[in-house]
């Protein structure tokens, strides 16, 4: 049965990978990165993974796929606002074929077939590793958290997640490099919208902020955690914005600032702290390191979701 | 042989990565080429977390979960970026897959 | 594991301009670039520091959480780290230097770029790290980090063509690290650790390591832009300010190289075939004549020097032909391992200092011209004397004359190669110089001949010609303290070590 | 460190410094430039003489650096060295004088002579030099110092000659790294003199000594312009007539013909090449060189390419006395070394002031010109019968030495290849001189440049004469102790130690 | 000191009469000074000096022949001096010609008294090229072509002169000249080496068939100029012979005949040629060829073997002496008819007939025992045929007269001047003919064998006062006179009617057969030499082609397309397979 299961799982997980890349139209690839996302987070539940899971719907296809749809906007036609220089820039552009001269789509065909065989054949022959499962076990009750996973990433390979926080401004920043700071200086107001709408994400922003909370807590326990929570704060957020409320003009520039810089921060001053005590870089006392990663994670969480949310203000303005 | 849960997906991540190398490299669109991107990662870490499976004793691996959720952070990231880059590429030039620039 | 001596200083290395970037978040823009001028000295003398600490004390680690690998993450600081970092630092501080000058000239026609300070500490912090790591993982995570801060400075302009150059740069750095970071998948399936040490110890040659070492390698490969991927990398760098320019070509692609270096020489020792080399060495090869022709060819400088780079890659990828022992060989008794290191190391640090000049250069020249069209480089000698000079010194470095660290790195390339008896390398390493003379010496051909318009050149700040020439004159000091610097690099593990090949007999599998 | 390192260090310097100084000063600031450069150079002169004194009583002067492992920066104190270094640096000190002369008024008088002085640091740092990597070090050095000189003119003809010069120059460059690493793969880091070393690896390394020979040599050629690496000397005539003066006629060019002298006598030995059979190929291009840069020479009309037509050919002289063993020859061989330079840079001093006072460029405008300017062309004259090997002028000291040479190891077309050189070089040089004194000034009367008590501006006039007075004093009291023959000669008789 | 100041007056004295217009009007007398040290030394035994700084380290010092030579060379170039102060004193050119007149001057001088190879090899070029100067003097289209007919001779003796000595120098393995000889008798190549010098000096000496510059040149210098050139200087050629010759050590009877033959055709040929000339120097200038190719006759008896070289080349220095003297006399003379009137014509028409007398071997003169002594030398030679040259040089005697007589002649219908006027330089031309060929019979110059030789135990008046040798001498002359004076009185005309405007031979005479040979061949050479010429440029040399690819446009689209090929995804692609499948059969 878990066979059936799993099977069916991979293929249509398959399937609408393939979908992504060979739709005709690009809404509808996106529409299908959606599901494929949906379908890989079953996977991740089948494979025991709920917070790769949970990671996976939140961020890798609902934030992805919430900035690709957006984005949609942007490509094609239907969702374009200025329809004539678009128009006017297409006959500019000479039209491109669609399809490659047959030589090069045998060879990358052929080259690609060759290389899934032989990275099959290498996955299938990967002999018995033993993962860390024991160690990390051994080690928990010295972490200051309960789930494994959490342990990990805030305790055993803290200095991974710091740094992978900091990406995450660094994307931020890379984001407006990209623009141009001068546009996300002058926001406009967006025009009130659909009034029920607004009152939907009126009544799921406490929904969402509770939730979130709940996963950055019960992260210590069992599936969840900062980036899970973050996400979904990240959503209100995202939610606000959409509904016209958009919440970086509101909040003081100081105040972004600090929003979302202080997870990062933080975990660098606790581990500059840590280390001027004579300890390593990231090593919690034992005493407090349950408390200190819980902190952690709420001002982790705060930050991602400021930046998610910035990132999507800044990419939808 | 034994069919498992963990062969299923560990094929299954080879595949993924397989379509989404194919795509990067013959998907025009810039859109397109930043989902086999995407495409591509979740091959690499459905393998990172078969193998969790795999080694699982009284609880699964947490390290390549933990690994992969990083990963993910990290290539949404990466995504964003690329998604915002393609984005502004397209309202200067209008264009939206790559030519032959210097 | 061996007791080493444990400091701080690792983890300062990557949380100091960690923190300065987060920290210049909060100031305005004449503040970022005091902080950033400020820290890159701070940065420096940390690295200056670390680098006398290991010359001391041998190498330092730092057990990161205090959870020791497996489970935890290590730092080290050995020799050949050290010197990359220290490397980072010298050029780094001229770079910023360089930047605060060259931000606050340009400040009419442009802008002032307030997320270049940032961003370029995220970049050092990521370069600080990867230098650092000892875990495959964590490796992936700098260079991700490294990746997104370099193509955000890339596209830092916002140019359509920067852009498109910018976004071309991501999609295939995000292959590289797929690539590499599928590769990291199946070895920790097969193995159940990430800690390069101990990966050396454990890894045994079977199909899935094959696997994993050809994807990681060919991930790296297109990180650093060798041969047939170097698709990325003129655009972008060419289209870059001039600073970015600087740090991309002297440093970033530095890192996936050093990447190579490492997981060759200690990780995936036993599964290299001397033919796999060399391939490497071929691509190498490969790349500095095709690199060279193509800068020969350019009409832009700054598409010029990103196709010297391309080419100058293929020096540092030449090295690994000579560093894999043919069947029969011994590596204790291979004499050409020490030249082989020393070229590579020399020809990192002398394309570093000459590249970053150049692109400094070609900064001032942008800002003199309005733009780098390199047929109105006329009369250059004659207007900025000291910038002229410093492509020529740049550029002879590269050239690999004596007495410039090219020169020392070609001199040990050229002599590995003809102790390995690998003497089918010499003729593209002297033909790549040669190609490299023609595109030095076209450029200064222009500089010294007259111009055709009046007062050609606008008036650039001193200061940013300074930055320029220093670092040229770095390349070439780099030769005076070879020797100490070679004494000193010894002491690193893989430093001048090789890798025996094996010939696996028959077919493969896990036995 | 002990004076005597230091000393061999400070020749370097004397130049050097004064050549970074000189690009820290400003265009305007002649007076500062002209001390610095006259400063430099008679300091040089100095020490170069102390050294060579002391040399010659027994001191040794040594200076050894270490780059990377047996990478070794090395300046050592010999005959042959120091003779060439004398050489460069006296003449630096006249063409000194001559450039301060030719160039005032000139625009980029700063890097000029910036350039200038690194470049005769770099000919001394050759002539120093004590092994095969420091030799190389400042080969390519001075390759580069040149190039600046070579295009200061910076119109397009100058910067396309400069294009050229690279291209020769910088392929002569590595093909000659890619024979001394390979030679020092094969036999390790190789101190000038220690033929041993070469000797001891003949019988198993034959094929990879010869090509590593043949390597260097072809590398060496270019600067030596051997045929038919010698292209890019007559288009480098572009550069200003100092340039051409010290450059091509004593420091470029003279690098290359020395370091053959250095490769031959001082790594492989006289003994090995013999052995390897490698003097005769290099011998018969020197000959055929000699031959053809004559027949080019005679056809010129422009006077610095016909000088320079003329340098290709008298520079394979020393090529020439080189491949040929025997002490007479090898007398020859160095003499020439100094003896062309000083000729050399006679005549093209003579052509500078003839162009700086008269704008006269061809040889066809020359007529007359030898009552105009007695001292010039007189000092032309001189040096012009030198070339032709005419008693009792430095020329004919070591044409008489190779000859003599030659016919001791019997090779008998050498003498003929000598004959013939100096029969085509009285034709192209005896016309000018001709022109010069015997026939009556074209109807056009020019009016010189230059108004003054002398026939040219007295820093133009007292160099050439110089140099003039040395080419004849070389020959004429060439039998004395302190002759450049003198010196020669004990060099030849140590290479032969074994010849009474 | 006194050797060096031979050399160094005459430069000095170079130097000041023609830098300095007092130098410039005093030049006769400076001259005269100058020469002075070179005339002691042939009067007076001066022992050598060994300078070894000076060029390859020289030798001074002079041996009999030499110093025969060098006191006729001093007398010659100090009259010569004297005689050009005053000709010459309305020159433009004065000063070039005084320098140039010092320099010759200098160099004859020097090679005559140095004894090492090198030094006199610089003298020898010195002189001659000093010499160019004074043939170019006039600078007259004639004199431009005699100029450079000498110089490419000269350059080409030059050359086989270098080649000799450095073939001579390396076998005696000594630069001393005076080592040479026996080395040449010793050396397997000798007579080769010898024919090279034979060569090379033979240009100087005007031997056949090297003669055709001689003529030419000799003419077209200033009257004193020609004096010491066919005076003093085409000695020098002869001292050259002289050091090379292996006399009295060898035998080499191919070569001696040979130089016997061509000697005597030059004594005889040239005499027909000099006949038909119309210019008075001209025809001095090929007695000079003639008297030249009786001292080459002689020599090259010498190489036959029998004949000690101490006697034989003091005999032909002697021989020389009177030659030279007379020549000089007769060219100075040529200046004279033209402006010497009046009482002093006499003694001119006198002077002029004595020195026709002493080449002819007149009795009582210098030419008559220089002669005879030669003679004696004919009966020590085993050389077969020796009887016709004993014949054949009475019929020099013959020809030398009628060729020195149709030169009077030539001079004779030169316009004298009206009035009675004298002009200064007879004064030397008088000092010449005092000094004229009596001194060779000074004993002290000789060697003693070589009096004893010819006078036996006679004395010297005995020798001159002797029926038969007066006899022997005057026949020869005398049946030319009578036949000269027949044909002058019998048929009057035909004297007169005798070439005058033109020559019928143009002298050089071989000169032109070469050229018309030249011309034959000039496209040839052309050719050859041009192809050398072209080598660099018709071929592309190395940068050209490198240009040639780098600057091409095909080139450059090419690789551009290449590149931009290179940076499409799908290449990049392919390029990533064929990586990964490469790598993973290399790495198997």
């Amino acid at each position: 049965m878990d066979i059936l299961i799993d099977s069916l799982l991979a293929i249509l997980t398959i399937y609408l990978a393939f979908r992504c890349m060979l739709a005709p139209k690009l809404s509808k690839a996106v529409f299908v990165f959606f599901a494929f996302g949906l379908m890989l987070a079953l996977a991740w539940i089948r494979l025991g993974a709920v917070d790769v899971a949970i990671a996976e719907a939140a961020i890798a296809s609902g934030f992805m796929g919430v900035l690709m749809l957006d984005s949609l906007r942007d490509f094609s036609l239907i969702f374009s606002k200025n329809q004539e220089r678009l128009e006017e820039t297409a006959s500019k552009i000479p039209i491109k074929k669609d399809s490659y001269h047959w030589t090069t789509a045998l060879a990358l065909g052929l080259g690609l077939i060759l290389f899934l065989l032989i990275s099959i054949q290498a996955i299938w022959e990967v002999p018995q590793g033993g993962g860390l499962t024991a160690i990390a076990e051994a080690n928990l009750p010295m972490s200051g958290v309960e789930h494994p996973v959490t342990a990990v990433l805030l305790n055993y390979r803290a200095y991974d997640t710091w740094l992978e926080i900091g990406v995450i401004l660094m994307g931020l920043l890379a984001i407006f490099a990209a623009g141009g700071l001068k546009q996300y200086r002058k926001p406009g107001l967006a025009p009130a919208q659909d009034p029920l709408l607004r009152k939907t994400i009126l009544i799921f922003t406490p929904v969402l902020f509770l939730f979130g909370a709940f996963l950055l807590y019960f992260g210590k326990m069992g599936p969840g955690g900062a980036f899970q929570a973050a996400v979904l704060w990240g959503a209100i957020g995202i939610l606000l914005h959409l509904g016209g409320w958009t919440v970086f003009t509101v909040i003081p520039r100081r105040m972004r600032q600090i929003l979302v810089t202080i997870g990062l921060g933080f975990f660098m001053i606790l581990g500059f702290t840590q280390m001027a005590t004579g300890g390593a870089f990231f090593e919690y006392p034992p005493a407090y390191a349950g408390f200190l990663i819980l902190v952690v994670e709420t001002l982790a969480a705060i930050s991602i979701a400021a930046a998610l949310t910035a990132i999507f203000a800044f990419l939808t303005k | 042989m034994k069919i498992g849960t963990y062969e299923i997906y560990s094929l299954t991540s080879a595949i993924l990565f397989a379509i989404g190398l194919g795509g990067v490299f013959l998907a025009k669109h810039f859109l397109r080429k930043i989902i086999a991107t995407i495409i591509m990662g979740a091959g690499v870490f459905l393998c990172f977390v078969s193998f969790a499976k795999r080694d699982a004793l009284t609880f699964a691996d947490p390290i390549p979960h933990a690994l992969v959720i990083t990963g993910i952070v990290v290539a949404v990231t990466a995504a964003a970026f690329a998604l915002s880059l393609a984005r502004r590429i397209h309202k200067l030039t209008g264009e939206d897959t790559f030519g032959n620039e210097k | 594991m061996k007791e080493f001596p444990t400091s701080a200083l690792p983890a300062l290395l990557v949380g100091l301009p960690m923190l300065l970037a987060t920290m210049s978040l909060f100031f305005r823009v004449k503040g970022r670039a005091l902080l950033g001028v400020l820290g890159s000295f701070l940065v420096g003398s940390l690295a200056f520091f670390a680098f006398i600490e290991v010359a001391k004390y041998g190498t330092i680690i730092h057990i990161l959480g205090g959870w020791e690998p497996p489970l935890g993450i290590l730092l080290r600081i050995d020799p050949l780290a050290a010197v990359f970092i220290g490397l980072t630092a010298i050029i780094g501080i001229f770079i910023s230097l360089y930047s605060w000058w060259y931000f606050r000239a340009r400040i009419a026609s442009i802008g002032r770029f307030p997320l270049f300070w940032p961003l370029w500490f995220f970049l050092w912090a990521g370069l600080n790290g990867l230098f650092l790591s000892n875990d495959l993982f964590n490796l992936y995570v700098t260079i991700e980090v490294i990746t997104i801060c370099a193509v955000a400075l890339a596209v830092l302009s916002g140019e359509a063509k920067a852009l498109k150059a910018g976004l071309r740069y991501l999609l295939a750095a995000i292959i590289g690290s797929m690539a590499y970071l599928f590769g990291v998948a199946l070895i920790y399936g097969s193995t159940g650790t990430l800690d390069l040490n101990l990966l050396g110890e454990v890894l045994k040659p079977g199909n899935t390591k094959t696997f994993a070492l050809i994807v990681i390698t060919l991930g790296l490969l297109i990180k650093k832009a060798a041969f047939p991927f170097h698709f990325w990398l003129p655009p972008a760098h060419s289209a870059a300010l001039a600073p970015v320019s600087a740090l991309l070509s002297a440093l970033v692609v530095k890192g996936a190289f050093y990447m190579m270096l490492r997981l060759w020489t200690e990780v995936f020792e036993v599964s290299l075939t001397f033919a796999a080399g060399q391939l490497i060495g071929i691509t190498g090869a490969a790349a500095v004549l095709w690199g060279s022709w193509q800068a020969l060819l350019q009409t832009n400088f700054k598409l010029l020097v990103a196709h010297s780079s391309v080419a100058q890659m293929g020096y540092l990828l030449m090295m690994f032909p000579l560093l894999i022992m043919a069947p029969g060989q011994d590596a204790d008794s291979a004499e050409w391992l020490a030249p082989a290191w020393t070229a590579g190391i020399f020809q990192v640090m002398a394309h570093a200092f000459a590249k970053a000049s150049l692109f400094l250069s070609a900064g001032i020249v942008v800002m003199a011209l309005g733009h780098d069209r390199i047929e109105s480089l006329r009369d250059l000698v004659a207007w900025m004397p000291m910038t002229a000079m410093a492509i020529g010194i740049a550029g002879v470095s590269l050239i690999g004359l004596p007495p410039s660290g090219g020169f020392l790195a070609k001199w040990m390339l050229l002599k590995g190669v003809f102790l390995s008896g690998q003497w089918w390398w010499a003729p593209a390493i002297l033909a790549g110089s040669l190609l490299t003379a023609g595109y030095v010496f076209m450029l200064l051909r222009l500089a010294f001949a007259p111009a055709r318009v009046k007062d050609p050149f606008r008036p650039v700040p001193k200061i940013l010609q300074v930055c320029a020439l220093l670092l040229a004159l770095g390349s070439f000091l780099i030769v005076i303290p070879a020797e100490n610097l070679i004494q000193f690099l010894e002491g690193s593990k893989s430093f001048g070590s090789g890798i025996e090949s094996i010939m696996k007999g028959g077919g493969y599998g896990n036995e | 460190m002990e004076t005597n390192s230091l000393l061999l260090i400070l020749i370097l310097i004397s130049s050097l410094i004064p050549g970074i100084l000189i690009l820290l000063l400003d265009e305007a600031q002649a007076f500062q430039r002209n001390f610095l450069n006259l400063f430099g150079a008679v300091a040089k002169v100095a020490l170069v003489g102390w050294v060579f004194v002391g040399y010659m009583q027994g001191e040794t002067y040594a200076f050894i650096y270490g780059l990377a492992p047996d990478l070794t920066f090395a300046l050592k104190a010999d005959k042959m060295g120091l003779l060439f270094a004398a050489l460069s640096s006296v003449l630096w000190l006249v063409t000194t004088l001559y450039a301060i002369g030719y160039l005032k008024g000139g625009k980029h008088q700063r890097r000029f002579f910036a350039f200038f002085s690194l470049c005769v640091t770099s000919s001394t740092g050759i002539a120093l030099s004590g092994n095969v990597v420091t030799f190389f070090v400042f080969y390519e050095f001075l390759t580069l110092s040149t190039y600046p000189l070579v295009v200061h003119r910076g119109d397009d003809k100058a910067v396309e000659a400069g294009r050229t010069y690279l291209w020769y120059t910088i392929g002569g460059g590595t093909v000659l790294f890619l024979g001394v690493v390979a030679l020092f793969v094969l036999a390790g880091p190789i101190y000038f003199g220690q033929t041993e070393i070469i000797a001891s690896l003949v019988s198993e390394n034959t094929l990879q000594l010869t090509l590593i020979f043949f390597l260097m040599l072809s590398g060496l050629a270019v600067k030596a312009a051997i045929f038919p690496l010698h292209g890019w000397l007559p288009i480098s005539m572009v550069a200003p007539a100092p340039v051409s003066a010290l450059l091509h006629a004593v420091a470029v060019v003279k690098a290359g013909a020395f370091g053959i002298a250095r490769l031959v006598y001082d790594v492989y030995g006289i003994p090995t090449s013999e052995e390897l059979n490698l003097l005769t190929p290099l011998a018969i291009f020197a000959g055929f060189t000699i031959i053809y840069g004559s027949v080019k020479a005679f056809y010129q009309d422009d006077f610095k390419k016909l000088l320079a037509y003329s340098t290709v050919s008298q520079l394979s002289y020393i090529a020439l006395g080189v491949a040929i063993t025997g002490v007479l020859s090898a007398t020859g061989a160095v003499v020439h070394l100094v003896h062309q330079g000083i000729m050399k840079i006679t005549m093209f001093f003579a052509a500078g002031n003839v162009a700086e006072t008269y704008g006269f460029y061809r040889i066809s405008q020359l007529n007359g010109i030898g009552r105009k300017m007695p001292l010039t062309m007189g000092a032309f004259t001189i040096a012009a019968f030198g070339m032709i090997g005419l008693p009792p002028i430095a020329g004919f000291v070591s044409k008489w030495y190779l000859g003599l040479g030659a016919v001791e190891a019997g090779s008998y077309w050498v003498v003929l290849v000598l004959l013939a050189s100096s029969a085509l070089n009285a034709a192209y040089f005896l016309p000018i001189v001709y022109r010069a004194w015997f026939c009556e000034p074209d109807q056009k009367e020019v009016l010189p440049k230059y108004r003054g008590p002398f026939e040219a501006k007295a820093l133009l006039l007292i160099p050439v004469v110089l140099t003039g007075l040395f080419s004849l004093a070389a020959g004429l009291f060439a039998g004395s102790n302190y002759s450049p023959l003198a010196i020669a000669r004990e060099i030849a008789e140590k290479l032969y130690p074994n010849l009474p | 000191m006194i050797w060096l100041s031979v050399i160094i007056l005459p430069l000095l004295a170079a130097l000041l009469t023609s830098r300095y217009p007092s130098g410039r009007r005093n030049a006769g007398p400076i001259f005269v000074l100058a020469s002075l040290p070179a005339v002691g030394l042939g009067l007076a035994e001066v022992p050598g000096i060994t300078l070894d700084w000076f060029i390859l380290g020289t030798q001074f010092s002079l041996d009999t022949p030499r110093r025969i030579i060098l006191l006729l060379t001093g007398i010659l170039w100090a009259s010569s001096g004297l005689f050009s102060g005053t000709y010459l004193k309305d020159d433009i050119r004065r000063g070039s010609f005084n320098f140039y007149f010092g320099g010759a001057m200098a160099g004859n001088f020097g090679l005559l008294i140095t004894e090492d190879a090198a030094s006199f090899y610089t003298f020898f070029a010195l002189m001659t090229f000093a010499s160019y100067g004074l043939v170019i003097h006039s600078q007259t289209a004639a004199a431009r072509k005699a100029a450079k007919t000498y110089l490419v001779m000269a350059i080409i003796g030059e050359l086989f002169i270098i080649s000799a000595l450095f073939l001579a120098v390396q076998s005696a393995g000594s630069m001393l000249l005076s080592d040479l000889p026996p080395a040449l008798a010793n050396a397997s190549n000798g007579p080769f080496i010898f024919l090279l010098g034979l060569i090379g000096f033979g240009v100087k000496v005007g031997a056949i068939p090297l003669y055709f510059w001689l003529p030419l040149a000799h003419p077209a210098a200033p009257v004193p100029a020609s004096a010491v050139l066919s005076g003093a200087m085409i000695k020098a050629g002869l001292i050259g012979w002289m050091h090379l010759a292996p006399v009295g050590l060898v035998d080499w009877p191919s070569l001696s005949l040979m130089m016997i033959s061509l000697g005597f055709t030059a004594t005889l040929g040239a005499v027909i040629i000099g006949l038909l000339q119309v210019d008075p120097k001209t025809n001095l200038a090929y007695s000079s060829i003639s008297q030249m190719g009786l001292m080459t006759a002689f020599l090259g008896i010498g190489l036959y073997g029998g004949i000690p070289g101490s006697l034989l080349l003091p005999a032909i220095a002697l021989y020389a002496f009177n030659h030279g003297t007379a020549k000089a006399l007769l060219f100075l003379g040529t200046a004279l008819p033209g402006k010497v009137g009046g009482y002093w014509r006499i003694l001119m028409w006198l002077g002029l007939g004595l020195a026709v007398l002493a080449i002819a071997g007149g009795p009582l003169t210098g030419g008559l025992w220089t002669k005879y002594l030669l003679k004696t030398f004919l009966s020590k030679t085993s050389l077969p045929g020796i009887d016709v040259f004993a014949y054949l040089l009475t019929l020099s005697a013959v020809t030398t007269t009628l060729l020195l007589s149709r030169f009077l002649h030539i001079l004779r219908q030169v316009e004298s001047p009206k009035e009675s006027k004298t002009p200064s330089f007879i004064l030397p031309w008088f000092f010449l003919l005092l000094a004229g060929g009596w001194w060779t019979m000074s004993p002290t110059l000789l060697p003693e064998g070589l009096m004893y030789q010819i006078l036996g135990e006679k004395g010297m008046m005995a020798f001159f006062w002797n029926p038969i040798t007066i006899w022997a001498a005057l026949w020869p002359i005398i049946l030319t006179a009578a036949t000269l004076v027949v044909v002058f009185t019998l048929k009057s005309s035909f004297l007169n009617r005798w070439i005058k405007e033109k020559p019928l031979i143009p002298p050089g005479d071989f000169l032109y057969v070469i050229l018309w040979i030249g011309n034959l061949f000039e496209k040839q050479i052309q050719k050859v030499i041009a192809f050398m010429h072209s080598f660099g440029e018709s071929r592309h040399s190395a940068e050209k082609i490198i240009y040639k690819f780098i600057d091409n446009k095909k080139t450059i689209q090419i690789s551009t397309q290449a590149e931009s090929l290179l940076r499409r995804w799908e290449v990049v692609g392919i390029s990533f397979f064929i990586f990964f499948v490469a790598l993973f059969f290399l790495l198997r």
